[in-house]
């Protein structure tokens, strides 16, 4: 079975400079997002929420004291996650090669969708 | 139909013959496989099949190399099925160039069909044999999905999105089309005919009789079917305005601006009936849209078009209170 | 239910006991992952498709009371690992007083929620027939919109529905401003649904939550957890950290998608 | 043929106690934490649903005889086969094997008392009773019409049925496969007895831990997906509704996200129960054991990335179809690696022909039809052709049928004893098995041709031509119906005036058969420590077989 034996006490200094960083971020992605940076916003805003998610996960969830078999557990969700959010992006990522919609002045407009 | 049981359709188009023949290669290879371990397995339960009660069998535990091997061995087969396959899917997604188009709208449960020369057909479809046809197509309302068997084609056919596909008919002759993705009640009917004609054929087919209907007759049915003469009376008395002569005109509205009521005011009037109003009229009148279609605006305004040299109503008939209507 | 360091009987030992409670709590969030995973998902691919819509719908939630969110949450989650620190290290009497504080910022959260979907009522941005994106443009007064921000919503919708009518133009609409006006109008219905569909799993998880800490926190004040026995904190503890994380997701997708047209 | 070894004593005598006789009445069901009864009450809750479900195919076979239909209404035929479809694949294939057999074997067959959460097991079933309860209350109330995909826009919009309480049902129930599959793993993980290495669990414990990963990694995204349908049929959102901007085809990624995967749950369980079979009836360690385990978690993996193979034609990029075409392929050879390993494990082994083993043999034979088809289908440009025809039908109930359900009555016939401490009449059984074989193949052999010949699924009326093999199917399937009904009958006798069973009547060499049957509440009396290696004969002296191996290996090439 799992080898750790006594669990691992993380410190209330350590709590308090996670919060700092998390405050610190959150304050941060408002102000970034308020500078026009095109499509890199959006990129800034998500790595910023990522190493905000790792904070908690790392400190306040204990994964970074956990045995390997509940980070292996940890890795395996966001590896699903990857997969359905990757595998379908790719599909709509890659569907430009449909007909041109000049062509199709005939079918009633309203039925349109974007992608 | 052939009084003998075929084992596969017709073969009425350029995909027919490479379908069958990637179907031929996988049997061929699925079937080697099923022998090899059907033989395997029969060979052996008989062979070793128990002799007395406390035998047991000799304990072998497995084999690397037997392991690598069939998983190595077959890998190419399972290459070469999936890279003749997409060859085949490939050719298929990309339309070649001077395509005859066809528009197809799928709806609960019927095809409608549009040669390129804006002749309809519902279910029926006419192509010239040998030459390439694209089907671009639409849904009015759920998912169907248009399907030849004897030409080994189908898509889906998606509300919001456009699909297309296309063959060329190699074979002249009558065949079954189906819709394939379950659409409701009637999917098992939702079904037609594909007529594969020689190109001469097709043009005289094509001369032929005009299209489904006299638009104006069609959209005065539908006038009266969606029940717009109860307010649209034609002396202008009732809760909206008479048709009469309408079309062409400057029309007055309810802000002291006029428009002319073209093709694109009548339509706005039938879907957004409240952008523009009526000087004298009221504001009651409910959106249609969602409830006719494209082609049917299209058929009011022929009718109302062809109302235009009538004379219209002598003043505008004050509006009727609006007490406790729509 | 649980008395203290009470083994149940399939287990062999307490340690056993806990790591099983601790891994089968790890296991549920990676399940809570995916089930909130298919709704990032739905989210990416609708913004990607109306990005200006989403755009205009981001822009018209309060970024206060979402910044505001966001600091309580987080400061929430800060009190719920020192209220695990304290059964840990046997403090024994600040365990409830954290997780008090937990549930009264968890209880704030909601609240100011509450606030804000009254908010998206008043300014018909309920999906729902009477849904209208143009409301507060057109009734500056009862959104209390004036000034500079009205200006803003104006020139926003406009461009909105010019952008959308040019896609319609594009495909060949008849009538591309009607057509504009109305797909802006349902696409950013698309995003107020998933504005309320997200926030609002998340709210519920956060009730959840809550009911939990209430329990919790009866325990807790009979001294039931310390450093021998501290599972259900730790566990409901790892829930409410999870939730913290959706949130830190939801708050930059759905408040900050356009601030830097604003 | 030889005959069965069965060397039951006409002395054994059932144990004085065991987990059935501990407690009685009601409450000490309804309210039991026990895995062996929980499995139980699954037993009979999924049986239930499996003959709500068949009666379902009887009707829809029936109808089929005649092109114009024969039996019933358009609208009536659409909701048969869609709640024939939603009764058998929410409600008795995914929990079939996991729930009943799992439950029941798993702990014993790791050494442990229980499952890790007892009471979530129980209330998972309690789970599933609500679900199911919504979704009977729709089958009562108007039906259901979607098809078991609930495809939107029809499910959402256009539908008159009772889809709102269907998918309310079916999201319910995806709670009862989480917590199914989380205690599962967290078992696995941490309850297994001195001794009981990860290398030494039997592969049917290695099949659900795979099935595990897909309940806890899929069923959550199906839920999800599901109550955003719900939401936009109840309050006219537009999600997946194209009238308001949504996208049907993304209803279909993510319903075949779950979907696709759960496929694997059906069949992954069956796969292990053959995998305990076969070396039980061959008497001799099952051949490639570590490659049998890692194709498992193979299959759980890799059949999460393949599930975009359902819209080859729904206009998803060619780019993209490409992609999840070669790695649908890929599935393949993980699948191919157990069919080879479980042939090869019959080499040299001294086999007997009871009932379990037939099961087993014919789910080999039926296995491999269905995955080789499978094969055709994953070909994308054979798919164009055969996409959404009965060809499609005939391979998913190869696989679905012909191999989870006869795995499923494989293994129910391999633990009988075990959970009943009964014997079956095994003459009567091997006629069953036999017949079951023979209609299965009968009904749905003919749909490969069907579909090949172009006729569409989901139709109530067909064309003419397509008669003779319809005809041929609703023959086969009331041989088929009629293999159903007989281990009914049979087996319900068993349980009362079968032979006693006694410890291991096979003999068999997994933990489960130390122990009586049926087995104590606490299923051993004291922790087991294991120190022998799964599926080991030769050293086993209490399983009271020679021990002498009448064929010694031969140098390669060597055979007699």
């Amino acid at each position: 079975m799992a080898e750790h034996s006594a669990e691992h006490i993380v410190s209330p200094k350590t709590y308090a400079a996670v919060l700092t960083a998390l405050l610190i971020g959150t304050a941060l992605t408002v102000y970034a997002a308020k500078v026009d940076l095109g499509r890199f916003n959006i990129v800034l805003a998500l790595t910023i929420a990522t190493i905000k998610m790792t904070l908690v996960i790392l400190f306040f969830m204990h994964g970074k004291y956990s045995p390997r078999r509940t980070q292996l557990v940890i890795v395996a969700g966001f590896f699903w996650l990857a997969i359905m959010l990757g595998l379908t992006l790719q599909d709509y990522s890659t569907r430009h090669a449909e007909p041109s919609r000049s062509q199709l002045n005939e079918l009633p407009s309203s039925l349109l969708r974007r992608s | 139909m052939q009084s003998q049981m075929p084992l596969s359709p017709e073969q009425a188009s350029n995909f027919a013959p490479q379908v069958d023949n990637l179907v031929y290669f996988l049997l061929v290879v699925c079937l080697f496989f099923a022998t090899v371990i059907c033989a395997a397995v029969i060979y052996f339960i008989v062979k070793y099949r128990r002799k007395t009660p406390d035998e047991i069998g000799v304990p072998i535990h497995g084999d690397l190399r037997l392991e690598i091997a069939w998983i190595a061995l077959p890998f190419p087969l399972l290459l070469a099925m999936f890279g003749w396959g997409a060859a085949v899917y490939v050719d298929y997604r990309h339309t070649p160039a001077d395509t005859l188009d066809i528009y197809v709208i799928g709806k609960q449960w019927m095809w409608k069909l549009q040669q390129p020369d804006g002749r309809k057909e519902i279910n029926e479809l006419h192509v010239p044999v040998g030459r390439n046809v694209r089907l671009i197509m639409g849904s009015e309302d759920v998912i169907h999905d248009f399907s030849v068997p004897s030409f080994r084609v189908k898509m889906d056919v998606v509300p919001g999105h456009y699909n297309t596909m296309w063959f060329r008919p190699t074979k002249v002759g009558k065949y079954h089309f189906f819709c394939s993705q379950y659409c409701g009640t009637d999917h098992a009917v939702m079904g037609g005919w594909v007529t594969v004609m020689e190109p001469d054929e097709y043009a005289k087919w094509l001369a032929g009789s005009s299209g489904s209907g006299d638009p104006v007759a069609v959209g005065q049915k539908l006038l009266s079917d969606l029940a717009c003469n109860t307010c649209h009376l034609p002396d202008g008395k009732g809760r909206g305005p008479s048709y009469n002569g309408v079309y062409g005109s400057q029309v007055k509205l309810a802000d002291g601006s006029t428009v002319l009521a073209d093709d694109n005011y009548i339509r706005e009037s039938i879907l957004q009936p409240n952008a523009k109003i009526v000087a004298g009229y009221a504001p009651v009148m409910p959106s249609f849209q969602g409830l006719v279609t494209e082609e049917q605006i299209v058929d009011l305004t022929a009718y109302i078009k062809s109302l235009k040299d009538q004379p219209p109503p002598t003043k505008p008939g004050t509006a009727a209170p609006a007490t406790g209507n729509k | 239910m649980h008395r203290t360091g009470e083994l149940f009987g399939q287990f062999q030992t307490l340690e056993q006991q806990k790591e099983t409670a601790t891994l089968g709590m790890w296991v549920f969030l990676v399940t809570e992952i995916l089930f909130f995973g298919g709704l990032f998902l739905t989210y990416s691919i609708n913004r990607h498709a109306y990005a200006t819509a989403f755009g205009i719908g981001g822009n018209m939630l309060d970024l206060n009371l979402g910044f505001g969110n966001t600091v309580v949450l987080i400061a929430s989650s800060f009190t719920m690992a020192m209220s695990v620190w304290s059964a840990q290290t046997s403090h024994k009497k600040l365990v409830p007083i954290f997780l008090i504080l937990t549930l009264v910022l968890g209880s704030v959260f909601l609240g100011i929620k509450v606030v804000e979907y009254k908010q998206k009522f008043d300014h018909h941005l309920i999906p729902g027939h009477s849904f209208d994106i143009t409301y507060c443009s057109k009734n500056p007064s009862a959104c209390n919109l004036s000034g500079k921000d009205l200006d803003d919503e104006k020139k926003e919708i406009k461009e909105g529905i010019e952008a959308e009518a040019d896609e319609a133009k594009k495909q060949g609409a008849a009538n591309p401003e009607d057509v504009g006006a109305a797909a802006l109008n349902a696409h950013a219905q698309l995003y107020f649904s998933l504005y309320f569909g997200m926030t609002g799993l998340h709210a519920l998880h956060m009730i959840i939550g809550a009911g939990l800490l209430l329990w919790l926190i009866f325990e807790a004040r009979k001294g039931r957890f310390d450093a021998n026995y501290n599972t259900p904190v730790d566990n409901i503890g790892l829930y409410w950290h999870f939730v913290d994380i959706v949130w830190i997701f939801l708050f930059p997708l759905l408040y900050l998608i356009n601030r830097h047209l604003a | 043929m030889s005959t069965t070894q069965l060397h039951v004593p006409e002395s054994e005598k059932m144990p004085r106690e065991h987990y059935l006789n501990a407690t009685y009445g009601i409450r000490s069901w309804l309210l039991t934490t026990d895995h062996k009864r929980i499995a139980i009450l699954y037993l009979i809750s999924v049986t239930f649903f499996f003959f709500v479900g068949g009666l379902f195919a009887s009707l829809i076979r029936i109808h089929l005889l005649t092109p114009g239909g024969y039996l019933v209404t358009p609208e009536t035929y659409n909701k048969l086969f869609t709640m024939h479809g939603v009764a058998m694949i929410f409600f008795f294939l995914i929990p079939s094997i996991p729930a009943v057999l799992g439950n029941f074997v798993i702990p014993i067959m790791i050494g442990a008392k229980d499952l890790a959460f007892p009471k979530i097991n129980l209330l998972s079933w309690y789970i599933y009773l609500v679900g199911g309860a919504f979704v009977l209350y729709s089958f009562a109330t108007g039906g259901l019409d979607t098809g078991w995909t609930f495809y939107t826009p029809l499910s959402s919009i256009y539908s008159n049925s009772a889809v709102t309480p269907a998918v309310i049902g079916i999201f319910i129930n995806g709670f009862s496969s989480i917590l199914t599959g989380l205690n599962f793993i967290v078992t696995v993980h941490t309850m297994r007895a001195p001794g009981m290495t990860w290398m030494r669990l039997p592969l049917f414990v290695w099949a659900h831990y795979a099935t595990s990963i897909i309940f806890v990694l899929g069923t959550p995204v199906i839920a999800i997906t599901l109550l955003l349908a719900g939401l936009e049929r109840m309050f006219h959102l537009g999600f997946f509704n194209p009238a308001y901007g949504g996208d049907p085809i993304l209803f279909q990624h993510l319903f075949w996200f779950y979907s696709h995967p759960a496929v694997y749950i059906m069949i992954l369980p069956a796969m292990g129960v053959i995998s305990e079979i076969i070396p039980t009836f061959a008497r001799k360690p099952i051949f490639g054991y570590d490659f049998i385990a890692a194709s498992s978690i193979g299959i759980a993996v890799i059949g999460f990335i393949v599930w975009a193979h359902h819209m080859f034609l729904t206009g998803q990029s060619t780019y993209s179809a490409v992609a999840f075409s070669f790695l649908t392929f890929l599935v393949a050879v993980p699948s191919a690696v157990k069919v080879f390993n479980w042939t090869s494990t019959l080499y040299k082994g001294s086999i007997a022909f009871d009932t379990p083993m037939l099961y087993g043999l014919g789910f080999i034979g039926l296995f491999t039809i269905g995955g080789l088809t499978g094969l055709f289908l994953a070909c994308l440009g054979l798919d164009i052709h055969l996409h959404d025809t009965y060809f499609v039908v005939a391979h998913f109930h190869y696989i679905m049928v012909g191999g989870a359900i006869m795995g499923y009555l494989g293994g129910i016939h391999f633990w009988w004893p075990k959970i009943t401490g009964r014997l079956y009449p095994e003459y009567l059984a091997r006629i069953a098995a036999i017949v079951l074989f023979v209609g299965f193949n009968l009904t749905f052999f003919p749909q490969f041709v069907l579909g090949y010949l172009g006729m569409p699924r989901r139709y109530h009326d067909y064309p003419p031509e397509f008669q003779v093999l319809n005809v041929m199917s609703t023959a086969g399937a009331s041989i088929l119906a009629l293999g159903y009904l007989l281990p009914m009958v049979y087996l319900t006798w068993s349980m009362r005036y079968g032979k006693v069973a006694g410890k291991n009547p096979w003999p068999a060499t997994g933990l489960e058969w130390t122990t009586d049957s049926p087995p104590l509440t606490e299923n051993f009396n004291e922790t087991p420590v294991v120190d022998w290696e799964t599926y080991d004969f030769e050293h086993r002296p209490e399983l009271g077989l020679s021990g002498t191996v009448p064929r010694k290996p031969i140098p390669a090439h060597g055979d007699d």
